[in-house]
């Protein structure tokens, strides 16, 4: 299995600003992604998972390092990398639908099926009545749907998707979960996808790449050896998360005893059990 | 006591100039007034300072002064004096085959400013001969300009003519195959038409009635000393300039136009009178009864006070 | 001062003898011209200047200097390239308008939220296409009032420009109210210049406003 | 108990857009909070829980109904009641320490101790070495964490919290949990939690209102009726998750279908199952 | 036209004779003044007008039509209210320069992100203090671009009241180099206010536009 994304010893450091230093926010990050793979990426808050999109979407050079996609070193975006951000980045002049739209005239879709393929994907995030909406008349997990679907309909070979479902709804999250599986399997797309939630990333991914932060590396990844479709309710899945959980809990503990010094302690010492057994944990 | 005494830093203006610059017209008012003299660039600002209350006396043109008074329906100033006459003419292109007067039809003409002295000459001399301007339907365009845009547009053909006053006129001359068709002088009687002419405010003239004579008492020292001195006072006319503008006019002009001028303190009344009933002819100006825009008393004063 | 008697009698000249009415249309037409210009012109220049830091750099600097130079200067230069034409007072109108829309221009663009731009370069565009469809759009509220500025100083600049030579034109009426001294005429075109300024405001700035507000959803501190 | 923050019969209609129809986003919706509670509210995305959050905050006037809190009806915005925005909304010209210390210079706060303050709480979110990073250095859930560490710094009364823990990873979350719940009992503040997250909202509140959407109304209230502190990993803590989960899955498919029409149906039939035993749901 | 030595012998003399520099220095102290007040002014109509619908529409109105009125228009009302003063020049500049600041803070203001000021109402802010503390520097991007053409402007204007009489400063330059017919001295007088100018934009705007980039993280398409 050649890979199909490619990074290696990947750097980024932000330059300093005026008199504060520079941020190191990914340093020497190896990681290959076959074609057709879906690896999520887990880590805690400001580890550069973000960042390592960014990049892989080329959005962000590289200070250091190799990112190839398919053999070539990436230069630029482009429309084989879709990308849904962490904040919905819709354009706040066209309402719902020309959001959806708007990468597809790009494409060269023609008007009366970028229509179609707008409706579908708006349908399918259950938004079929805000089609004329605009931005600011959304709430916050509604854009995100917006979002979701816009990238969707773009349908590109690789999707990078940035805690996409981080703002719905336990049931909203789960019919999404079925149709990205449903639609990875069909086209055989490769996917990122970061997210917080331990079993979302067990539930749905090939492999779970683990971060450890400041500066961010991939501290391991777990490989999620089950057949898709998957039982979300399975044991597997559960002890898979918990897994996952156990590995991030020293990290994110770890980053912030480095942040804060030694001295630090969780608040209270009655719920250092708390991710112990983690089947309650995840999506 | 103050006396605000506006001018312009143009040849022209050679008796204020060389007054303030001789220091006749302070010593003439000795302590009873500090001269605050305002330099102005063009007439329609020196009569809005004028009508503002801002100046007691100006020296400009007649056209500003005529139009001031029919404005404030006399109630703003009077003409005392001249200060120059001469030094207007219409320079034409000579590959245009204009002669004369009337091969000026279908021509393109600028003037320095609407209803400003050489404008209404201007148009009232097309008048006499028949033509009329194109906005009455006529076949002369004339068009209002600035001196260096007329110079400008003189050069790259696209006018056939301009009536300027000097120095403009005398840097037309001066352009290969221009050809002065109209020396303003001959158009009067005695070859005499205001330039330049001194208003007083009536406050002032009702106020201070002493300091008007004073300084036109000045003002005839001054003339008289030109007329004797030519030669030296045109260089210290330009001296005055270089010291307002920082910088100084051409010379081989300034000799052109200073030839052309005259300087005295004759009031030429007719010739007023029919530049402001032309004016009015021209619809430039309601029409307003101008018998009392000459007030002759302090210039007479002073005639009298002077030495022959 | 001319009382507001006498005002209302230079209006009602002007309006009855039609000087107003063709003043107002001829300078109407010119500033169509010379604003549709410096529109076409100052987003073209102004979206170059956002894009290239070696085009800010040197056209950009340059753009605000001459920005500083008035109307009145630019005169003999209309002149000369352009003689006694119509086309000299488009240019008047053409410098004195130009340039604040490319500044506005330059600085919608660059004040764009890069997330949008983040957004339009993953679905592939770049260049041109970037920029018509992404940051363009993005920086109209500040284009729009930019073209709002510009264009006052359009009119601004016709008024400096129609001194060029008698052909109507409220520029034209002005002066001849400053040298008649009829100050009543003066307030009379002034009142008329405010009039069809605020009525083109209304018109052009006031709709393409109200619109990008609600699209956007800026409500402003009202909300 | 007399009832500190009192909604009656609120409903709130936005104005419809040229041509489009009006948006009714809350309908009679009736909640009387005490002094001191913790009440969270969860339901589908887009059911109205922001909307509230903001008449109650005094950002929106209400369409109908009344708003009293401690007897008098709401009248604009204070800082009696403090808010976390469901997107960070942190001042771009302000760097992270003067973003927190920004409110108290207006509540009155002496310059020594709004520094002591802002840095208490920049320490509790673990942001103490980005006090002097501006806001678009951060990432996603660094933002939020920011946001979150205003609003306590500002000690309301009332904390009106928009799906604060949203983007952080499990741990930090936890950590905050913590953090947020000593505050609470401490300083008996009266809190209104938006979450999509179950078991956050089982093991924070003292009831959890549920709402249904499409126009959002307060379907239930659910008391959870256990002493804090709790365990967090408590069956009674995973049984009322999953009584609300169930509530919410009726009213999600029910929202879903209302808008997609009845033909709707989950992509795939196999995880119909799927929030039936949600032992595994959750934080 | 001059050739460019012509200019440059202008610009030399120009230099030596030390009639540019109190020229700029005189315009300077001048513009310093009445942008000085335009600012002040601009700043506090901009953010009134931003804020209460009553005075937008008639107070905005007001001033967007105004804006159209050349500087030269203002020139006898400058004479008849403040005499033939510094006051009345510096009231010329005000009246070019004020109004392209209003519009540009009121186009701030209403373009302030919903959300910003929703957090600083739920800060208890309201009012003046809202709008000092929230509102004016979530603006500032828009306001100091307004700024900077308002300065152009106020330097335009400045060049039009310096009409007004003999007085020094660089637009009495200009008009002697018109009178004159030194087109050289007109160009190098050009060339003068295009250099101060953009030395005025470098120092003032420059650094100012830099510093509001770089914190709120607005790359433009190049990031
Ligand atoms: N433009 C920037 N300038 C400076 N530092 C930056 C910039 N963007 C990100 N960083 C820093 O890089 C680090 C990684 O950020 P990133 O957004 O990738 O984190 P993340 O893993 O996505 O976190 P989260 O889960 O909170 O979204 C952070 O410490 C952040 O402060
Ligand atoms: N300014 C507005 N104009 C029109 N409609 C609006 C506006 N704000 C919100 N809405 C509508 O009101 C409804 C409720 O929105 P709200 O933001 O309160 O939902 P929410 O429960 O917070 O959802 P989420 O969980 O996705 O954040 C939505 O249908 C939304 O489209
Ligand atoms: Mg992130
Ligand atoms: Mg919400």
């Amino acid at each position: 299995m050649a890979a199909f994304v490619e990074i290696q010893r990947l750097t980024k450091v932000f330059a300093p600003r005026n008199g504060g230093a520079a941020v190191a926010a990914l340093e020497g990050v190896d990681l290959a992604v076959a074609e057709g793979e879906f690896v999520c990426l887990v880590g805690p808050s400001g580890c550069g998972k973000s960042t390592l999109l960014n990049v892989v979407a080329g959005l962000e050079p590289p200070s250091a390092g190799d990112v190839r996609v398919n053999g070539r070193r990436i230069s630029g975006a482009g429309a084989d990398r879709g990308m849904v951000f962490q904040e919905a980045a819709l354009f706040p002049w066209l309402n719902v639908i020309q959001n959806i739209e708007f990468p597809l005239r790009r494409l060269g879709v023609p008007r009366a099926e970028r229509r179609a393929r707008a409706l579908h994907f708006l349908h399918m995030v259950h938004l079929s009545k805000f089609a004329g909406a605009y931005v600011h008349e959304l709430s916050g997990g509604m854009r995100q749907r917006v979002a979701i679907a816009r990238a969707l309909a773009m349908d590109p070979k690789i999707l990078l998707m940035d805690e996409p479902f981080a703002a719905l709804d336990a049931q909203t999250r789960d019919i999404l979960h079925e149709e990205l599986q449903q639609i990875w399997q069909e086209t055989r797309k490769t996917i990122l996808f970061v997210t917080h939630n331990v079993r979302e990333a067990a539930y749905l991914a090939d492999r779970v790449a683990i971060f450890s932060a400041h500066p961010g590396t991939i501290k391991r990844v777990l490989p999620i050896n089950y057949p898709h479709p998957r039982d979300k309710e399975s044991l597997l899945i559960a002890r898979a998360a918990n897994v996952i959980l156990e590995e991030l809990k020293d990290e994110v503990e770890k980053a912030i005893r480095r942040q804060l010094g030694e001295e630090w302690q969780r608040p209270a010492d009655r719920v250092s059990r708390s991710a112990r057994l983690d089947l309650g944990r995840g999506i | 006591e103050r006396l605000r005494v506006g001018y312009f830093p143009n040849l022209t203006h050679a008796v204020p100039i060389l007054g303030l610059r001789q220091g006749r017209f302070a010593q003439a008012l000795g302590d009873d007034a500090v001269i605050e003299p305002r330099v102005f660039n063009a007439g329609p600002a020196a009569m809005e300072a004028l009508l503002a209350g801002e100046l007691d006396l100006a020296y400009l043109g007649p056209g500003p002064a005529i139009t001031g008074f029919v404005r404030s329906k006399g109630r703003a100033l009077r003409i005392v004096a001249g200060a120059a006459s001469g030094g207007a003419s219409l320079v034409v292109r000579g590959d245009r085959g204009i002669a004369a007067a009337k091969d000026l039809a279908g021509r393109r003409l600028a003037s320095p400013q609407i209803g400003n002295t050489q404008d209404v000459a201007l148009r009232i001399f097309l008048r006499e001969h028949g033509l009329q301007t194109r906005e009455r339907g006529g076949p002369v365009s004339v068009l209002p300009l600035a001196g260096p845009e007329i110079l400008m547009l003189f050069r790259k053909g696209e006018i056939d003519g301009a009536w300027t006053p000097e120095p403009w006129a005398a840097l037309l001359r001066r352009e290969r195959g221009a050809l002065e068709l109209v020396d303003e002088r001959a158009l009067w009687p005695q070859g005499k038409f205001p330039t330049t002419v001194v208003v007083a405010t009536r406050q002032l003239l009702l106020e201070r009635p002493m300091l008007v004579e004073r300084w036109l008492r000045a003002q005839i020292d001054v003339s008289r000393w030109i007329a004797a001195h030519a030669a030296e006072a045109r260089a210290e006319v330009n001296a005055g300039l270089r010291d307002l503008t920082t910088r100084d006019i051409p010379v081989e002009a300034a000799a052109d136009a200073w030839s052309r001028l005259a300087f005295g303190e004759e009031i030429l009344g007719e010739a007023l009178a029919k530049l402001a009933g032309d004016a009015q002819a021209l619809g430039y100006l309601p029409s307003y009864d101008v018998a009392g825009l000459v007030d002759r008393a302090p210039l007479e004063r002073a005639l009298a006070a002077a030495p022959p | 001062m001319p009382s507001p008697q006498d005002v209302l009698a230079s209006f009602a000249r002007g309006l009855s003898d039609g000087s107003f009415l063709i003043g107002t249309a001829v300078s109407l037409r010119r500033i169509a011209v010379g604003y549709g210009i410096s529109v076409v012109l100052g987003l073209g220049l102004g979206l170059a200047i956002g894009r290239f830091r070696l085009l800010e750099d040197t056209v950009g600097s340059l753009v605000f200097g001459l920005q500083t130079i008035p109307s009145i200067c630019w005169l003999p230069f209309a002149i000369l390239w352009f003689g006694l034409s119509e086309r000299a007072i488009v240019f008047v109108v053409v410098m004195g308008a130009l340039l604040s829309i490319v500044i506005a221009t330059d600085d919608g663009v660059k004040n764009t939220p890069p997330l949008l731009v983040r957004a339009g370069r993953t679905m592939g565009m770049r260049g041109v296409g970037l920029y018509a469809r992404v940051v363009l759009p993005s920086a109209l509220p500040a284009i729009v009032s930019g073209m709002k500025l510009g264009w006052s100083f359009a009119w601004r600049s016709l008024m400096a420009g129609e001194l060029l030579f008698v052909s109507a034109g409220l520029g034209q009426l002005l002066t001849v109210g400053r040298d008649l001294n009829d100050m009543s005429l003066v307030i009379a075109v002034m009142l008329l210049i405010v009039a069809v300024g605020l009525a083109v405001e209304r018109l052009l700035f006031g709709t393409a406003e109200r619109v990008i507000r609600r699209r956007w959803g800026f409500v402003g501190v009202r909300g």
